[in-house]
């Protein structure tokens, strides 16, 4: 039999039921062994997916327990998510890879098996999301996720107390946003008696402009933009990332929102449709306004914080508000805008907080004072916590380039010279923290009585895989805006 | 609430009552309501009775914390084992009518076997919740216990932490 | 006429409860009120034909949640800190329930079965799976072979609730494994 | 709103006004316990939606019988349902769990007071820096 046949699946089932393994064996190196090892094969799965959607151009249907869609699940692979599943399974493996050193340093030994097993969860739930093609699956990989980054989030009290109201905060808004996803897919099941997405887009046109519709298409998208923390629905992920021990916040601040960004697209422009009645106010005035104020009000909250975590959970929501203003336009270029975006942001992301780690499990906090003159003492760990900045505001050879600019063209195709104007007055200030940490951490001697810091390349070697893969991407940018427009094209068709 | 002999003779036959419900509910989940996750609650419930009405202590004896962890899992993989089976026998994740040679067949043995995934997984998650909540003043008196020894012993206050737990309960322990 | 009188009787009860619930501030009676909400619900449940969902609700909305709460009350203060009406809150709760009824005007009418859902998936359930599964409880075929993946789903969000409160609480399985591996 | 319809539908008009109950219930109330029991009202409700829309007219419970005229209510709602329930109580015991370490770190689990002691603590930190 040939295991690639059954690769859509086994990449989330892989994963899956390592966790229970884990736990089974208890012994925290094989755990991390068996983690590692899978996150590998998950990796190669969803990249052998990648390269076999993309030559056939084909989406490739698994039928679970060989029941037909609607009667059975199914999962799709197609262009779309074929390109986020490498991603997500790529840093995941890299994080897991990081996890070693890092969980040793700030997880109690006892609770390791647990851990890894928790970690393994989220991994398998984010994937479950992205491959599914059924609207409740989605919903129950969304809660296999949650849970577990819940508990992750919790275990930063071992640390820091405010883990805990971070967590809670994090589970209730997270529950909220769940329940909201199920009420709106009940209002779909509702009036199309089916819950494939695929069957769902095919017969909501045949509904038409009902108000039952509009409903569920609001209540999805409340619940999702609850999920991605989309500005204002974004207070539970400062505390949230900033507590939680530094590889959950990596893994997390890389992947977790960016799934929640995929699923809304899925929603939106592979269901409803961009024809949809009520979708123009919902994408051009709720997620355009909202993609705006978040992107300016993130990065001026970004600029007044102190702890280097939380400054760069607040930059998150400026991306997510960039990433908002690509859906909002409602284009083709737009949503291929937010595809790049999207994959930049993830590998940004994580190597940021990856060097952060580095640091926290040596000083517990990651502050502007606590590492004044760092560089001197870890060069390479402050580098590429700098690369990741500069990244960020959008500096050229670099990832965060290629997604301001893709964004900003998209954006003036459609002549927003406003969103356009405000876009790169958000880059431009995110300039000024970047700044912030240059100076501290390079201009200023490290003042004497402070901590002796330290770096061996296995502490910074994971977060530079990603450095390597923010700068090659932004050289290299072909092989992403590719995949990006291909999977845009999916969504939105070529008259647009 | 042991010395009370009406608990404990009702609950002694209270118990065997509930589980053999609990198994009736497990197996009987195809002809009429009910199933694993119904079973496990019913099944746990009679642990839960038994660890109310004869101490926590002689209640984790007969399930033990490590083993009950393991069933957790265990139950999981049954699941998931099922599932791999179908693929292994050349057919899609999960797919039943591949188990045995009629389909219907397999379905039935399919059925049963992820039923009972569930019901061993919900059964020792019900328990192991129970314990996880009702031991957790005690086991917070203990952390107590061995924090106010360390305090004695050294005369730093600010002794590490060992746990994450230890950590909370010192805070506490200090504002005393 | 009868399935009215009854379900309009539940309804008003579960009604009563809830908005008791809300106003309660002794949280033992809240958590009672909780558990016999759950309790109507699952009586409400059956009146409807869902007798496993029925079964479930009683046996966990009514029954574990309940415990965890009780057990979790026993170690915080027994009242709710009494406060003013939030606006704010109100406004989007009554914002939420607004849009929910504009959908309900262009909802399928209640027990219709020219409903979609009683048309288009709904049926082949009814109709095959006697011959395809051969079980004769519909929603235990749905639940294990049709939708299995989900059911598979369920059961990892169970064990990874006990993961979570395992690593949360870090109580008893801590304890034991001290001695395995410290 | 056409009012007729809402009569007609009453059915889905209380479980939504139920819904809203425990929705508001859990983003108004500060206290945690009561939060958790405002997310099990507001889930309950939204299970009752999806049940409401499985049941038929003269429907029975999803278990075939003998008799091929009978009209089965739609088990896939309940299929779901089953689901909902079982995720709903996990996430209620991570949140039980959460309020107990809360309760044993902050010594309450009032959401204001929680809030109060998050700010002196940030305002420390921030005078911390400074210096």
């Amino acid at each position: 039999m040939n295991f690639l046949l059954h690769a859509p699946i086994l990449q989330i089932v892989v994963p899956l039921l390592v966790a229970p393994l884990i736990i089974l064996l208890r012994n925290r190196h094989i755990a991390w062994g068996l983690a590692m090892a899978s996150t590998l094969a998950t990796f190669l799965f969803t990249l052998h997916l990648f390269l076999t959607v993309n030559e056939t151009g084909e989406a490739i249907i698994y039928e679970l327990g060989n029941w037909p869609a609607p009667i059975g699940i199914v999962y799709v692979i197609d262009v779309a998510n074929a390109y986020v599943l490498p991603l997500i399974a790529g840093v995941s493996a890299i994080a897991t890879f990081a996890a070693r050193g890092l969980v040793n340093a700030e997880i109690d030994i006892r609770d390791h098996s647990l851990f890894y097993a928790a970690w393994m969860l989220t991994i398998a739930g984010m994937l479950g999301q992205v491959a599914t093609g059924d609207a409740f699956n989605i919903f129950v990989f969304l809660e296999i996720s949650s849970l577990s980054a819940y508990a992750l989030v919790a275990i930063g009290a071992g640390n820091d107390r405010r883990a805990l109201p971070a967590a809670f905060n994090y589970l209730i808004l997270g529950t909220i946003g769940a329940t909201f996803y199920v009420i709106g897919v009940g209002l779909l099941y509702m009036v199309t008696g089916t819950l494939n997405l695929v069957d769902i887009a095919q017969r909501l046109p045949a509904i038409g402009d009902t108000h039952t519709g509009f409903a569920a298409l609001a209540f999805i998208s409340l619940g999702m933009f609850l999920k991605m923390a989309l500005f204002p629905l974004h207070f539970w992920l400062v505390p949230a990332y900033s507590y939680a021990p530094s590889v959950v916040s990596a893994l997390m601040a890389a992947t977790a929102t960016k799934v929640s960004v995929y699923v809304l697209i899925r929603i939106l422009f592979g269901v409803f449709g961009v024809d949809f009645p009520g979708m123009d106010s919902l994408l051009g005035v709720v997620l355009l306004g909202l993609g705006v104020a978040g992107a300016l009000i993130g990065t001026v909250a970004a600029i007044t914080e102190t702890d280097l975590k939380r400054l760069f959970a607040q930059s998150s929501i400026a991306q997510l508000g960039y990433m908002a203003i690509g859906l909002g336009l409602a284009t083709k270029s737009g949503l291929a805008a937010t595809f790049i975006n999207l994959f930049n942001h993830a590998l940004i992301k994580g190597a940021i907080f990856l060097a952060l780690g580095a640091i926290a499990a040596q000083l517990g906090r990651v502050t502007m004072s606590n590492i004044q003159g760092a560089a001197k003492q870890i060069p390479m760990t402050i580098a590429a916590i700098l690369f990741g900045g500069m990244a960020l505001i959008g500096l050229p050879l670099t990832a965060g380039f290629i997604s301001k600019l893709y964004l900003l063209r998209a954006i003036l195709e459609e002549g927003a010279w406003v969103v356009a104007v405000f876009t790169v007055m958000s880059s431009i200030l995110a300039l000024i923290y970047v700044w912030k940490i240059i100076e501290v951490a390079y201009l200023n001697d490290r003042p004497k009585g402070a901590p002796v810091l330290t770096e061996t390349p296995a502490q910074w070697i994971s977060a530079w895989v990603l450095v390597a893969a923010t700068i090659y991407f932004g050289v290299q940018a072909e092989i992403i805006v590719d995949a990006a427009f291909s999977a845009a094209d999916l969504f939105i068709g070529g008259n647009q | 609430m042991h010395d009370d002999p009406v608990i404990r003779v009702v609950s002694k036959v209270l118990i065997p009552t509930i589980m053999l419900f609990g198994l009736y509910v497990q197996f009987h989940g195809d002809y009429g309501p009910g199933g694993g996750f119904q079973a496990g609650v019913i099944f746990a419930s009679a642990f839960l009775l038994n660890a109310i009405v004869f101490g926590m202590n002689k209640g984790r004896h007969v399930w033990s914390p490590a083993f009950n962890l393991q069933c957790i899992a265990l139950g999981v993989l049954v699941y998931g084992g099922t599932g791999i089976a179908g693929l292994l026998l050349d057919g899609n994740f999960l797919d039943f009518n591949v188990l045995l040679a009629n389909p219907v067949a397999g379905q039935h043995l399919g059925i049963l076997l992820v039923e009972f995934g569930v019901g061993l997984t919900v059964a020792s998650v019900m328990v192991g919740l129970f314990f996880a909540f009702a031991s957790r003043p005690a086991h917070n008196r203990l952390m107590h216990q061995e924090d106010t020894r360390l305090l004695k012993s050294s005369t730093e206050a600010t002794a590490e932490p060992t746990t994450t737990g230890a950590s909370v309960s010192k805070k506490g322990e200090v504002k005393k | 006429m009868n399935f009215f009188v009854v379900d309009a009787f539940l309804m008003v009860l579960l009604t009563i409860i809830g908005v008791m619930a809300v106003k309660q501030h002794r949280l033992f009676g809240v958590i009672i009120l909780s558990g016999s909400y759950s309790l109507v619900a699952a009586t409400w449940f059956v009146v409807l034909d869902a007798v496993d969902v029925a079964f479930t609700e009683a046996a966990v909305g009514a029954g574990v949640s309940t415990v965890l709460a009780l057990a979790t009350l026993s170690q915080v203060r027994s009242n709710e800190k009494k406060r003013p009406i939030e606006p704010l809150a109100l406004t989007v709760s009554i914002g939420a329930g607004l849009l929910l009824l504009l959908a309900v005007m262009d909802m399928p009418l209640f027990k219709d079965p020219s409903a979609p859902v009683h048309v288009h998936v709904g049926p082949h359930y009814i109709g095959e799976s006697g011959a395809e599964i051969g079980v004769p409880n519909i929603v235990t075929s749905v639940l294990a072979s049709y939708r299995s993946f989900d059911t598979l789903g369920e059961t990892v969000v169970v064990f990874a609730a006990a993961v979570s409160v395992f690593l949360v609480l870090a109580g008893w399985t801590r304890k034991r494994k001290s001695k395995d591996e410290a | 709103m056409n009012l007729s319809i809402l009569i007609a539908q009453w059915n889905y008009v209380i479980v939504i006004a139920l819904m809203m109950i425990g929705f508001y219930t859990v983003i108004a109330r500060g206290n945690l316990i009561k939060k958790m029991v405002g997310l099990n009202i507001f889930q309950t409700s939204v299970f009752m939606l999806y049940i409401s829309m499985g049941k038929i007219q003269d429907g029975t419970a999803p278990i075939l019988s003998d008799d091929p005229t009978m009209i089965y209510s739609n088990p896939l709602p309940h299929v779901l349902i089953l689901t909902a329930i079982v995720v709903g109580v996990a996430t209620t015991a991570v949140g039980y769990a959460l309020i107990i370490r809360i309760q044993e770190s902050f010594d309450t689990i009032e959401e204001d007071e929680i809030t109060e002691a998050l700010n002196e603590e940030a305002l420390a930190e921030r005078l911390a820096e400074q210096h």
